[in-house]
């Protein structure tokens, strides 16, 4: 059974890089790769402690599945604590990289994108679509 | 239900599907076609029929959950009815005992 | 009032709606209710330990709202900053309003969800000026 | 030594709060006579006049302020109260602030009378269940299987499943009933249940009660039949137990058993029922994926 791809979206609030990337992911899951993605909830992957029940499934699943970590901001957390629990990332995608290739693109604000941040999410999530297809033809 | 679903081979119990009479029947007196059960359901029991007066008919009967009345639960006007669950169980039970003997 | 500061954390969870009533909110009492008397702080920030931020919990007031029973965020500031003044738990607005059913879009969000963040919003505001007048008068 | 509970309040005198608790106190007793007043004092005091009565285990504790001495007074004997009341928290529920002086006024004897009453209501509630309510659930040994991020455990033995996906385990005459692992991933979040009445009758396959999400409503099929002997009222306020622990802390429903022979006939064991849901869960795997990733964006 061809394995599922696991997403890690930033659930940073500070910034508008966090929803770009929620939305981002919502995008991907949900329209663009339905069958072979899954969506991980970063706070529960790095606070789930054993007994609280829940970060377990999200560790276990990236531990045995390739995951794509998409960062809000240069903090880098979701990268940082899939290194630091689960192993390395399969590939971690920098929103402000995409920004700055679409400078005419001006989301409007962090509680509210907008259309142009929304026309910049939908890229950012096919921009991860292409990295999940990669992911699948490298897997034999 | 997914598509790979086809109701013949389905069984209930190992009694084949097809012969366990379990589906909602559509008061039309009641119903105002408020949809609520055809969005809720999963196994696309219900099918829209925008153009016609009766809009929502049952279109696959043995795709519904045998003992599964959720949906009458959420209709409001209490439009959806099922058979006995008594007797359907009796059915089954009759059912069983004779594959058994053959 | 106190020149104290409340910090608002919501758990920013994206599995599932829950986490987004929360973020909304968020932004409702930090931009709109409570403006000068809020502030939105960003839990994988804490959680990875950064120290500017830690520190500025400490010396103020915190209340964490959450998404799912699991409560990461406030296990998370337990852990890492050893106090939550108050916790919220967007579930039981939702168990509140019963006929209020959140819808399941994230991205942007239903009206209901809009409607049930802003009946959240409120109960947090009180509960902020609760924790400031508490702050001036130290009562027994 | 009639069986009887227990009230512990703390001694404050320096406080208003102090005061309000030994009203509450003095209150409880004036409603229920049969109940039993500890002075804390003499408790503290090593006296073993209380011993018997707090072997019964129906200790009510009321703390008024936040160094919750009469709590301290029964963990000293590692003795876990039943019902746990902090004057504060009370005062919020009631939106009642108390005042400070240290004689009872009109304000406090209001929120001494809501407390009492709020004891006995919870006492009430808590009585069919309170056979159960200490039911302790050992670790179960179970098969399980892991599909994308979701576990998917199912009880060796002990337990019985019908098709629907709810479970029954037999105990003597009586049998608990519940959902399982399959049922409850399938629902995610649940946020709010219906149960049954108590003593009412059901048939095998009845619909016993409900458990709603955001997503769906799915209802509990009974894999038995007989009389309603005991609810899990906790699920009222935490409906998540069944996510979490759908085989234990999160049953639905005790049944006193009326045929479970025949009940049986059509009831599968856990190995079996392990078969039947793994070719459940691929069979429907798109379309539960769809359930899960909330794809129904219209």
């Amino acid at each position: 059974m061809k394995k599922k791809v696991g997403i890690i979206a930033c659930s940073g609030e500070s910034l508008v890089g966090g929803t770009l990337s929620r939305a981002a992911a919502r995008i991907l899951v949900e329209k663009l790769r339905p069958n072979n993605t899954i969506i991980l909830c970063q706070p529960l992957f790095m606070a789930g402690g054993l007994e609280r029940h829940g970060g377990q499934q999200e560790r276990d699943f990236v531990k045995n599945h390739p995951t794509i970590t998409i960062e809000g901001c240069e903090e880098e957390c979701a990268k940082i604590a899939v290194d630091k629990y689960s192993g390395k990332p399969a590939a971690t995608i920098y929103i402000q990289e995409i920004i700055d290739l679409h400078p005419e693109l001006k989301p409007k604000s962090r509680e509210d994108l907008g259309e142009d941040g929304m026309k910049l999410a939908e890229i950012i999530a096919e921009e991860i679509a292409k990295k999940v297809d990669e992911l699948f033809r490298s897997k034999k | 239900m997914s598509e790979s679903y086809n109701a013949d081979k389905e069984t209930f119990m190992g009694v084949p599907r097809k012969e366990i009479p379990w589906w909602p029947t559509i008061d039309y007196d009641k119903c105002d076609f408020c949809m609520e059960c055809d969005k809720f359901c999963p196994h696309n029991v219900f099918v829209k029929r925008e153009e016609e007066n009766k809009k929502l008919i049952v279109k696959n009967p043995y795709n519904c959950v045998v003992f599964c009345r959720a949906c009458a639960k959420i209709c409001a006007p209490d439009a959806l009815k099922f058979p006995e669950k008594r007797d359907i169980t009796k059915l089954i039970k009759k059912l069983r005992a004779e594959k058994k003997e053959d | 009032m106190s020149n104290k500061k409340v910090y608002i954390i919501p758990c920013s969870g994206i599995g599932k709606v829950f986490g987004s009533i929360g973020r909304e909110t968020a932004y409702i009492v930090v931009n709109e209710l409570a403006k000068d008397k809020t502030a939105l702080e960003c839990l994988p920030l804490i959680v990875k330990g950064k120290k500017e931020v830690i520190k500025a919990l400490k010396e103020n007031k915190v209340i964490a709202i959450d998404g799912c029973p699991l409560k990461c965020s406030y296990n998370d500031l337990m852990e890492a900053v050893g106090k939550v003044d108050a916790q919220f738990l967007t579930t039981d607005i939702v168990k509140d309003n019963r006929s209020l059913k959140p819808e399941p879009s994230i991205i942007p969000v239903g009206k209901n969800t809009k409607q049930l963040a802003i009946k959240l919003a409120e109960k947090v505001v009180a509960e902020v000026d609760n924790l400031l007048e508490e702050n001036m008068e130290m009562n027994d | 030594m009639k069986e009887c509970f227990c009230i512990i309040p703390c001694n404050g005198l320096d406080k208003s709060l102090g005061v309000i608790t030994r009203n509450v106190a003095l209150k409880l007793l004036e409603k229920d006579p049969d109940m039993e007043l500890v002075c804390p004092v003499l408790l503290n005091s090593g006296d073993k006049k209380y011993d018997e009565i707090l072997k019964m285990n129906k200790i009510i504790v009321i703390d008024g302020c936040i160094t919750r001495c009469a709590t301290k007074l029964i963990e000293q004997r590692d003795l876990k109260p039943l019902i746990r009341i902090f004057i504060p928290d009370m005062s919020k529920i009631f939106k009642i602030k108390p005042s400070k002086e240290l004689i009872l006024i009109e304000q406090g004897q209001e929120l001494a009378e809501l407390i009492s009453n709020y004891i006995l209501e919870n006492l009430k509630s808590s009585k069919e269940e309170l056979r159960l309510v200490s039911r302790k659930f050992g670790d179960i040994e179970c098969f399980d299987v892991t599909v994308d991020k979701y576990y998917f455990r199912v009880p060796k033995e002990g337990y019985y499943f019908n098709e629907n996906d709810c479970w029954i385990k037999p105990e003597e005459k009586n049998a608990l009933m519940g959902i399982t692992d399959y049922l409850q991933n399938a629902a995610g979040d649940i946020l709010f249940v219906d149960l049954p009445e108590l003593n009412s009758e059901i048939e095998q396959f009845e619909d016993v009660g409900s458990f709603e999400s955001s997503k769906t409503i799915l209802q509990l099929i009974s894999p038995g039949s007989g009389k309603v002997i005991a609810i899990n009222k906790e699920l009222e306020k935490n409906p998540e137990f069944i996510n979490q622990d759908s085989y234990g802390k999160g049953w639905f429903v005790e049944i006193e058993l009326k045929d479970f022979e025949e009940d049986l006939e059509l009831l599968m064991d856990g190995p079996n029922y392990f078969e039947y849901m793994k070719e459940k869960i691929m069979k429907e795997k798109n379309h539960f994926d769809q359930i899960k990733s909330e794809i129904n964006v219209e």
